[in-house]
């Protein structure tokens, strides 16, 4: 191997054991009877479901929501538009418990809605918004750099072939743009399995109702320390096989 | 020497106020007190463990972590409301729409309030079983949800609603049924400052600080 | 009949033309890199909205700034062959076809544009998995299945090499005649603004330059581009006028004169085969008054006649006969007299 | 407005106002009193000095282990490399809670070093650590969809022209994807900055020594939420002049 | 004297190429897309590596599969002027120019080189900022800089209008021939071939299939795609034998004799000056033994010829005198019969 070449892959031995290790400890610190174990407790059952459930549900709004607002972003030029961008991507840089709190001061009884609006504070539904907050940045950023990628020729031609631009985005820009989509939408179905911090603050911790994987993880660690990780290790198996099945998925897309 | 030597304290997130005034050079993490064991138990070495029960610090003694423990100080729990807030006695709890937060079963923050909640009728018990929104991990959560109005009433401990400054009001819970509030702290097992740990943990029964911040004496 | 008369800014550039082809009329556009022969297409389509312009076919307006009319490309019904074709890669290709076809019978009519087109063999093979001749082909079909109301071709064979591109070539003037429509041609080949274009538009920085047959271009190029579009041989220097004439110093040394008239920088163009070839040293009297001493530096028999690369200072080519060879008994290094008349010295301003 | 433009335009303002809205929830709690006072607290200062210092550590090391890292992945093929990218992207998924316990059951006194590694937890090198765990991720990601965006004839020409692997990679490959690393670096710097619960875990929150700003401004949330609010106000506006200042250095990068 | 031999398999597509040129020689590779010119010259680069084969040059060895030789492309020293040209973005012309240079003086060098090649005015600007012709130049600068050993040109023209395109044509010829090295040039233009190519190698399907000067290959095309692209008029149909000739009988209707023997499907090549033009009806008595009844498409003149369009079934142009149209009157849409010898037909299996 040539020095450099040597290098290049010293960095990625580094990168990889730093970054595998500590994922790798979570499985040797957990016995297949614990995972068992773990999967037996009706409340880490209900915390799968709940998690699955609100991951999802929050998945289908943003793709919902994101889909068209990525569209608009990458294919029209306006003013505001990269302002726009950026306060999109605001989100991503704050603190998970920063970012309750916000949610808290805004949609909770304290805030534009006064205690009018639809209850979210303590709520499902309130895991679902928070859930939404977090990880929709990570779809929309993806998505529109996807869409941006898409030859606008394509989309052009789509006109002149005599689709609208409805028909053009659904039979043309969302088809080619597939592969993305789905890596962006994996990004955010992974980031809200792993949402614990804006979940606690808004939507607080109640078995059932609020406590989602990661908060009962949390919960489990002063008394169970063995029932946490092994809760972490069904969860990071989960979100691993999402993440691979995704990017195969997405491969797929132009076989 | 040995005297100047800053600690490294994990204390419970209760005793800030305190702690910063008993000995503001030392080093303080300050969180749950489950959470702060749970770092024990991962490998984490700090000098000295205080936590707001003595459960933790008795477990952590038994699996050989910490030298013995030492009760410290005594704190009282109590609802914490807004201020404008008409809830002010338990029974108002187990009324229909009043929403709470309490800790968790496995924080002692929890632990104590279903102490309490053990001591009334199974009627009004789960009355207010029923009308709990939350388990938070720690107390911050349940003082973060009342402030923000996201529930009606909460279980803190007294010194919480000292330190939130007016936005809280106590409401002090039937003397008959106020559970037993005991802090307790060990020195960490491999202290390189064992001298200094012991003299931190000797010293806080009846620490003028602890006291100002309206912890009672063991 | 296809009408367009527009103006408009694109970033630093801007365009004002104006054109017309008739029904079964062909326009070939023709002009150097970034002069506007795909905005235009790209107007008539309306998926550029130009400052102020009118475009209409058939009688039907499509396009008026004054009026504010502006029909979306999806209901003017135009057959638009991108360059690169910009088939959609999701689809095979009679879904391709299929796009623009209403639901019913999609599948038989979309088949059967491809079997004219010799290619339903293909029907269900993606794009990538076409050679670029049939991807021209799927994209010609693709833009006739609505039967369009216009035709817009961008350098429809320009990413075929040579080989398909012939092949390609003579099947689109069989569709274009067929399909009956007027039609705009963008092309960067000659031969093919001849064969395909009953007319061929000049377009340079946005503006129509010139506008004739093939013919026409190439017998009085109305610019250095068009010059070397045609095929002519084009030489740079300063013009002055002297004795009736017009002297042009060459860039590289020495002079010619043309019977045009012309001063300052200007481009000089002769077409290969009004330039005959002269043993060197002084010119044979004659009526040609144009003579560069030049050294053969490419020798070339196509068919009946040989191209000869010359280098005088600038490059040079004449087209000779076979005998002229032999009889000055040229090869690579030669010396020659390079010998054409003024009259077949066009200039034109640089 | 054409119908479909009309509902682009819903999504959009649906979307902004969505996460716009709490972020701006934070600074309408805010009064400006507020800030300076949160600013004028000794340890609000350490925080913040803490936070920079530790997450532009952490920049430093992705930077320097992720950027070669990544070159690899985007310009060799080679067995496991899709293995490789999704290990890389694990970090991504999981809990920071869980982040933290892995750490500390890896590179923890327990962990692969024993009692002899390097001291770590509960120190400002453990929160470096933390903060480069879950960060990295984000950079790697993204500078690898840089380099290969980079036109891999231009590396080739730069060999044909003498230039050997690495002055390819300095002067070729990097000035190059230039744009797309800052932005890679902005978005882990951002991660860095909010980044809460790893940090906690792994490393406690001693002021001076492992208090970030999010630990502060959590341990304020009992008993100074003013000042926690005002503190997260700071952190909001600190990320979002990064984001904006790195996205305008990318643009000039070939101006 | 640059010398390859390789084999390799790139995807499904197999490469067995072997090659010389002399120094101060340039050998144009010409052939379809995907024939496999790009990968020759990247062999030659050393930025593949074929799986098996042998590159070496001026008695250098660069590659050598057997004994396990392969030299890095940052020593081998090539020019390389990749299509579409590759310069750097990020840096200026003369930072593009000078990249290849050492450290002293290498920003008098590049200038040098960019006034060499006329553009040192543009030394300061970003590529993004150059025209096409501007950034073949720069390209060629860049890859003269290091005096390299030998040159690697891929279509370095193709991506210029025709106008650009004439004018760095004959530049191209001038650097070539004062670096004296052998060079490997891919072009798909028939007269670049011609005026650049000292010989032209015809790349099909990753085999040289024909070779030689570009007036042999335009007088006995090996293939199709040769006849195609020395710009003859190609006819499909199927042969069989009949009267001592081959008989074709043509796709589109009609048939043909050839004096060259073949059997199945086959192409017959033909040039446009060789086929005459007589009017319609029975053929006059003659030694040409092919006559197509026509239709004239399109007449252009070409300085002294006229080239028509015909259709015939298959499309067909005639290369004929202004008189010969004079005199039959011709004009679009007249009836001809085009004639030619069978002589004067090419076959070349499909
Ligand atoms: N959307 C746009 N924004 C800014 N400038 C544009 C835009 N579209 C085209 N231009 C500019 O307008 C000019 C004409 O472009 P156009 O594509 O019409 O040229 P063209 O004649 O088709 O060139 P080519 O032969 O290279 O395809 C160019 O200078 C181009 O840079
Ligand atoms: N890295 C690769 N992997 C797989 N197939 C390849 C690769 N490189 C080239 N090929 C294939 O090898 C064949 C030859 O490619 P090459 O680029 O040499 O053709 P070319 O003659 O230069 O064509 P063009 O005229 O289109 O540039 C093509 O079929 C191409 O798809
Ligand atoms: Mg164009
Ligand atoms: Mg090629």
């Amino acid at each position: 191997m040539r020095p450099f070449t040597a290098l290049l892959a010293v960095a990625l031995t580094v990168a990889l054991l730093f970054l595998v290790i500590p994922v790798a400890a979570i499985f040797a610190n957990t016995a297949p009877s614990d995972l068992i174990h773990s999967l037996g407790d009706a409340s880490a059952r209900d915390a799968l479901r709940l998690s699955l459930e609100t991951s999802l549900i929050a998945l289908a709004v943003i793709v919902l929501v994101g889909t068209p607002t990525a569209y608009l972003l990458a294919t029209r030029r306006f003013r505001g538009r990269s302002v726009a961008i950026t306060l999109i991507e605001l989100p991503l840089v704050l603190p998970p418990a920063v970012a309750g709190i916000a949610l808290l001061a805004s949609l909770g009884p304290q805030g534009i809605f006064g205690g009018h609006g639809p209850q979210l504070v303590l709520t499902t539904a309130g895991v679902v918004v928070a859930l939404t907050f977090v990880s929709a940045p990570f779809y929309i950023r993806q998505a529109q750099e996807s869409f941006a990628a898409v030859d606008p020729r394509l989309m052009e031609a789509s006109r002149t072939l005599g689709a609208g631009e409805a028909r053009t985005f659904w039979q043309v820009a969302v088809p080619v743009a597939r592969a993305g989509l789905l890596a962006g939408g994996a990004l955010a179905l992974g980031r809200a399995l792993g949402e614990f911090g804006a979940t606690l603050m808004f939507a607080g911790s109640f078995r059932g109702v609020t406590q989602t994987v990661p908060l009962a993880i949390y919960e489990r660690f002063a008394t169970d320390f063995t029932g946490a990780l092994a809760l972490s290790a069904v969860l990071v198996a989960i979100s691993g096989a999402l993440l691979a099945s995704v990017k195969l998925a997405g491969r797929r897309a132009f076989a | 020497g040995a005297n100047d030597a800053h600690l490294t304290v994990s204390a419970a997130a209760s005793l800030k106020q305190a702690f910063t005034a008993y000995q503001a050079n030392d080093r303080y993490s300050f969180a749950g007190s489950d959470q702060l064991a749970a770092q024990i138990r991962a490998g984490a070495r700090p000098d000295v463990f205080a936590a707001a029960n003595t459960k933790l610090p008795d477990d952590l003694y038994a699996a050989g972590l910490v030298e013995k423990p030492k009760v410290f100080a005594t704190n009282r729990l109590v609802m914490a409301v807004q201020p404008d807030s008409k809830i002010d006695a338990l029974g108002d709890l187990g009324r229909p729409g009043v929403k709470i937060a309490m800790g968790s079963p496995d924080v002692p923050v929890g632990s104590y309030t279903r102490q309490v909640l053990g001591g009334l009728g199974p009627k009004l018990r789960e009355a207010i079983m029923g009308n709990v929104r939350s388990n938070e991990p720690d107390v911050a959560g349940v003082v973060g949800k009342v402030t923000q109005g996201a529930v009606d009433a909460g279980f803190v401990y007294i010194t919480d609603v000292r330190a939130a400054n007016g936005r809280l009001k106590a409401v002090e819970l039937p003397p008959p049924l106020e559970p037993q509030v005991a802090y307790a702290a060990a020195v960490v097992k491999g202290t390189k400052h064992p001298e200094a740990a012991r003299r931190f943990v000797d010293g806080l029964p009846g620490a003028s600080a602890l006291s100002d911040a309206g912890f009672g004496r063991p | 009949m296809l009408s367009l008369e527009a103006q408009t800014t694109l970033g630093g550039f801007e365009l004002d033309a104006a054109l017309e082809a008739a029904a079964g009329e062909c326009l070939a556009l023709a002009g150097p890199s970034g002069a506007g022969k795909t905005s235009i297409l790209r107007i008539v389509a309306g998926l550029h909205r130009p400052d102020r312009g009118r475009v209409s076919c058939d009688g039907e307006l499509w396009l008026d700034t004054n009026a504010g009319t502006d029909v979306p490309p999806e209901q003017r019904r135009v057959g638009y062959v991108f360059q690169d074709y910009a088939l959609f890669p999701h689809l095979s290709a009679w879904r391709n076809v299929a796009y623009a076809l209403p639901r019913e019978s999609r599948r038989e009519r979309a088949l059967e544009l491809l079997d004219r087109l010799k290619i339903a063999d293909r029907a269900d093979a993606r794009p990538h998995e076409l050679s670029g001749g049939e991807r021209q082909r799927v994209a010609l079909a693709r833009a006739l299945a609505a039967r369009p109301r216009a035709l817009l071709l961008d350098e429809p064979l320009s990413a075929l090499d040579a080989r398909t591109r012939a092949h390609a070539g003579r099947e689109l003037a069989t569709a274009l005649r067929e399909a009956d429509v007027p039609a705009l041609l963008v092309t960067h080949d000659f031969a093919e603004a001849s064969l395909l274009g009953d007319r061929v538009a000049v377009v340079d920085r946005g503006r129509i330059v010139q506008h004739g047959t093939a013919a026409e271009l190439a017998a009085t190029p109305g610019s250095a581009f068009v010059a070397d579009f045609t095929g002519a041989v084009v030489l740079s220097g300063d013009a002055h006028p002297a004795e009736g004439l017009t002297r042009i110093a060459l860039d590289g040394g020495g002079s010619i004169a043309s019977t045009d008239t012309a001063a300052g920088r200007v481009a000089a163009s002769v077409h290969p085969w009004d330039i005959a070839i002269a043993p060197p040293g002084d010119p044979a009297p004659g009526s040609a008054q144009n003579h560069l001493h030049a050294e053969v530096v490419s020798i070339t028999a196509i068919g009946n006649r040989v191209r000869l690369g010359l280098d005088a200072g600038q490059p040079l080519a004449a087209e000779v006969t076979d005998a002229a060879i032999r009889d000055l008994g040229l090869k690579r290094g030669s010396r020659v007299t390079a010998t054409w008349k003024a009259s077949a010295t066009r200039l034109v301003a640089l």
